[in-house]
């Protein structure tokens, strides 16, 4: 099958943030991402365990978009924008689509 | 009773037992661990059933007298950070943004703290105004702002946002919401759900200190002997300063023992769900582990151990 | 009381104050949220307590009656849909595949809205045949079949794997073993469990109405201004469509005022959790986000706070 | 009543009928399923409450009884895993650390049988002593030990770690702790919350069977034909081997019926939650699924259906 | 450590179709494969986010297959296969692993 | 923006050993990694699912880690001594990461 380069943007982030990192992700019209939740971990701000815990603070979620690698500069200054006073980190990796179409930008996120 | 009477009950009741099982399990490192999603479920709970009850019983208060008591719970949750940022600024090394994060924690309020003084007054028959349900939901928000203030911050996405964000705020939304609906559905209501807004709820209370007790465990676990011992103490003192408030204010209004003792529970008890999310988005320079920790590690404990008969026994002396 | 106290009566009542409650929250974008496997466990509850319930009753019931109910339900489910697909299609301009499954789902039911009216009407003295848990098991699956053939479908796959996926869905299988339980245990099982499948129903339907009242309202802020109103108001004539064949065959087969509305009842709701996911393997070009939308966002609120009262008053006036 | 009639009436129980009704829901494939959370939960709640009723009945208990039973207790744990061991190794070819891992799961108990049958036994007018929740507690880890040895394993990282491990292990802990505060707050603590843990005590129950009998039923099915039936009949023959061993027992030290019956239990009760875990970490090599299928899938099954009811017959029997 | 190079397969699909997924993958032998939920997302279908929903309808799982470089064109088409009239995306990546026997394909699933 | 090369080491295990390796993480230095649960899955010792499961056995979690080239043998032996005994796999990686610094290894784990 014919496959299309695309970039795998990885990003872990305090769970607070989501929604404000999903805005701006949402407003660069990025195609899609998916959201998973971590439940323990460890980073420079120490190890957490979620088990048991009732405020969302302190917990991680991770979330991955297949983007376009001519997109790549501009959502990783968006994606800093938010990240760089949070809680976090971002990683890129490459990945092959067969779907291109299905990971055109859109001008505006159709929510 | 006398203090000692009282915090001895206090002591040997299941609810704080199960707390300080959940506790030692957690110092142990023991695996016991209540799932996310169940804890999050009871701590819903909890906030609809205590906010009906006190909605049902509003029909027994004068607004007057509940107008006034929101009003002094507002001014104390706006007052309160203003203390504990110059107590902690003149006797710790913490930098502005972390001690006005920390400040913004000490005026709002545990809802699970008020809720375990509630039980306890009930089972002391020392019963409060539904109307505290209302001070409580009124405490929460204005420390944070005062938070802001004093870390010298003026949002410019936050303005609007955050102001939305804490006023629709899951646990207000519903602790209001449930207090209306009791209001509205009075004892009709409130005799349609009693066996499980009611008769159930210490025993649920029961299960959810159970699982308090291994989240502050853990934290203590995670950050002992981190935190300077200046900054650790705030979170024994703190709580006596808001409470001694409290008690003025209460005596000022009028409010009698029950729903004094109430006042300063609030008063002492420090915020660990919503101001630690909101300072996360409008200060994230702070280091949240230090204020969760003393919050949740050190304050939550203390009140609920030690704080909450030490303020039903000085409301009483005081007012009864 | 006529239909006027009936609905006034329905409105206060804490269920359905929750689940406006719970819509309200949603649209002002509270971020007030019951963890999904809660959500999912109190439904559970709800199933097996109203199908224990129903068992426990059938000794009451007439065999022939039930059979009787059961096969009229069986008609509804079956019919419904090309009702819905015809006004559907007469009005909108809706593509022919998502007319059906939307189809589908009217035809089936809605297991909340009949936990709900039956609470309501055992609140109002109007307690229905235990066999109409029976009979709204049986109504869930044949409007599936309805909605395939207005599709056009003969699915290679589906044909075998449907029907036992249908057959064995977890709410069918749970409602039907309920009711088999609580009708071999009969009273004396019942007196066993009273105090969690019955003294605590009431309160733990305010809590599950809570999180519907979310959910609805979060699915109508995400689809508000995309649906046409020709499709929307779809969502509201279509119940009464329902209730009314309903109320024709209650009457025709002899039922009684409580267990006519629950029929009604049945016939207007629409099914938001079996049919959503049928339709996903079956027709999957379909665009869930319509169907979901009508069938939890506008019918099922619809239905609650308006549909449920209007159903018990119109059984009553026409069958009482 | 002879041992037809209470197997008869444990057959009929609701508890029992939940449990038959998973077991069949998995078999048949359905996607009925209680999220992992909720199941935890309701773990955690039955724990709690057997641990705090056991804890409050201390009270009318002779210690010197209670310290008999926790020693018969701890034979039997220790010594189960070598007859076990020894009848596999005779009739089977399982290797030698399979056999011992399996084993210790035989000497170890599971948690669930025993509120089973505790159940059972309050519903039968057979009410056991307060201190056997302690003997459960104690009879949870020295199987691990003979386990262990028979695999001819001396751990090194296993050693500390280990016994740490076991102890603190979250339902031990629960158990003990809820006990102690059951003993500490007595009568006045269990009047406290007997709504919780008490009135709805059984209906969680039969939700939590449910949820057995489904995790039993999809083991069973994953792994049907793919066990040994040499391998297999030993969940069937051991529960009765243990069991004559704990009537044994229980006779030597003159419990009364209903706490020997118990004993019983536990003796022939497999663990399928703390000795697997154990098992991965101790012995990695040994099938987890050979284990796992052989106590769940067989043996808890067998205890709560036919091995209940044959436990307290002998018991009234042979001490009544 | 000697590495062998492999292909991560990753498919976001919608949960109501994932048995039927992996009956595929079981079926072309594939040697394993691990499942994730996710809670939230966006792509062309939309927004969504789990909370304190109900229904499995709507909400996505992320499954993720290390299969050998060889295998992937087949799997891919089979994939496809099921995929193609859901809701969901997939990408493929370049692994290393150490014990490339663990990896091997099966004639036929064990279940 | 300018990036730096990382692997991204990702590990299934079972769930009862994911402390033990979160000790062996530790104690290497790692600077950080994030805990993810997995609902279902298949290898070659057979598939498995969560639904309403109450042991933890038998549940795999997903653990991954960025860290610095350099470290990856060393690692990845270290991860081994673990995971030789128990049920799980292991795969690498390329990424790239931005913030550099957030990556470095620390001569003892802050816990
Ligand atoms: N190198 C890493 N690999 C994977 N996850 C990481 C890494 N570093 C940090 N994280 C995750 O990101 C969270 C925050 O990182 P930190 O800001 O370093 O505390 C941690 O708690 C981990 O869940
Ligand atoms: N570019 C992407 N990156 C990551 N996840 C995506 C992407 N596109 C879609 N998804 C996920 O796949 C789901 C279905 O995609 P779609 O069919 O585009 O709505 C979305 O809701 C996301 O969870
Ligand atoms: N090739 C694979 N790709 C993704 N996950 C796998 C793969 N092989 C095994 N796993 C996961 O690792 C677990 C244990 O693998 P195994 O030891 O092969 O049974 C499986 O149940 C899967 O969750
Ligand atoms: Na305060
Ligand atoms: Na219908
Ligand atoms: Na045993």
């Amino acid at each position: 099958m014919q496959t299309t380069l695309k970039k795998r943007l990885e990003i872990v982030i305090e769970a607070p943030v989501i929604d404000r990192l999903r805005r701006v992700l949402d407003d660069k019209g990025v195609s899609g991402y998916t959201i998973i939740p971590a439940v323990a971990g460890r980073g420079r701000h120490g190890r957490w365990n979620r088990e048991g815990e009732i405020s969302d603070t302190g917990r991680m979620m991770v979330l991955f978009a297949i983007i376009d690698p001519s997109e790549l500069d501009d959502m990783l200054a968006a994606v800093y924008a938010v990240l760089s006073r949070q809680i976090g980190i971002v990683s890129v990796s490459d990945v092959q689509v067969v779907r291109d179409d299905h990971f055109r930008r859109t001008s505006r996120a159709d929510t | 009773m006398d203090v000692f009477d009282l915090a001895a009950a206090n002591l040997i009741s299941p609810p704080i037992l199960f707390f300080l099982l959940g506790l030692m399990a957690a110092l142990v490192r023991s695996d016991l661990a209540i799932p996310e999603a169940v804890a999050k479920g009871i701590s819903i709970y909890l906030v609809m059933a205590i906010g009906f009850k006190g909605g049902a019983e509003m029909a027994a208060s004068p607004l007057v007298a509940a107008a006034l008591a929101i009003v002094a719970g507002i001014v104390l949750s706006a007052a309160l950070p203003f203390i504990s940022f110059g107590a902690l600024r003149a006797t710790s090394r913490l930098p502005r943004v972390d001690a006005a994060a920390i400040a913004a924690h000490y005026g709002s309020i545990s809802i699970v703290t008020f809720i375990a003084a509630s039980d306890a007054g009930m089972a002391m028959g020392l019963a409060a105004a539904g109307f505290m349900v209302a001070v409580a939901a009124a405490m929460e928000a204005p420390a944070i702002f005062s938070g802001l203030a004093l870390a010298g911050r003026r949002e410019g996405e936050g303005g609007g946002t955050m102001i939305r964000e804490i006023a629709f705020n899951g646990s207000i939304v519903l602790l209001i919401g449930a207090f209306a609906i009791g209001w509205a559905t009075g004892e009709r209501g409130m005799a349609m759900v009693q066996p499980f807004f009611g008769d159930i709820f210490r025993g649920v209370l029961c299960l959810f200190l159970l699982d308090m007790g291994l989240v502050a465990g853990r934290g203590l676990r995670r950050s002992a002997g981190k935190l300077d011992w200046r900054v650790l103490v705030h979170g024994l003192y703190m709580p006596l300063i808001g409470a001694a408030l409290g008690l003025g204010l209460a005596a000022l209004i009028g409010l009698e023992p029950g729903s004094a003792a109430l006042l300063m529970t609030l008063a002492a008890s420090a915020s660990y769900i919503a101001v630690p999310a909101a300072m996360r988005l409008a200060l994230p320079e702070a280091d949240p582990s230090v204020s969760l920790t003393l919050s949740l590690g050190i304050t939550f404990p203390f009140n609920l151990v030690f704080g909450i008969p030490i303020y039903f026994a000085a409301a009483q002396w005081a007012l009864g």
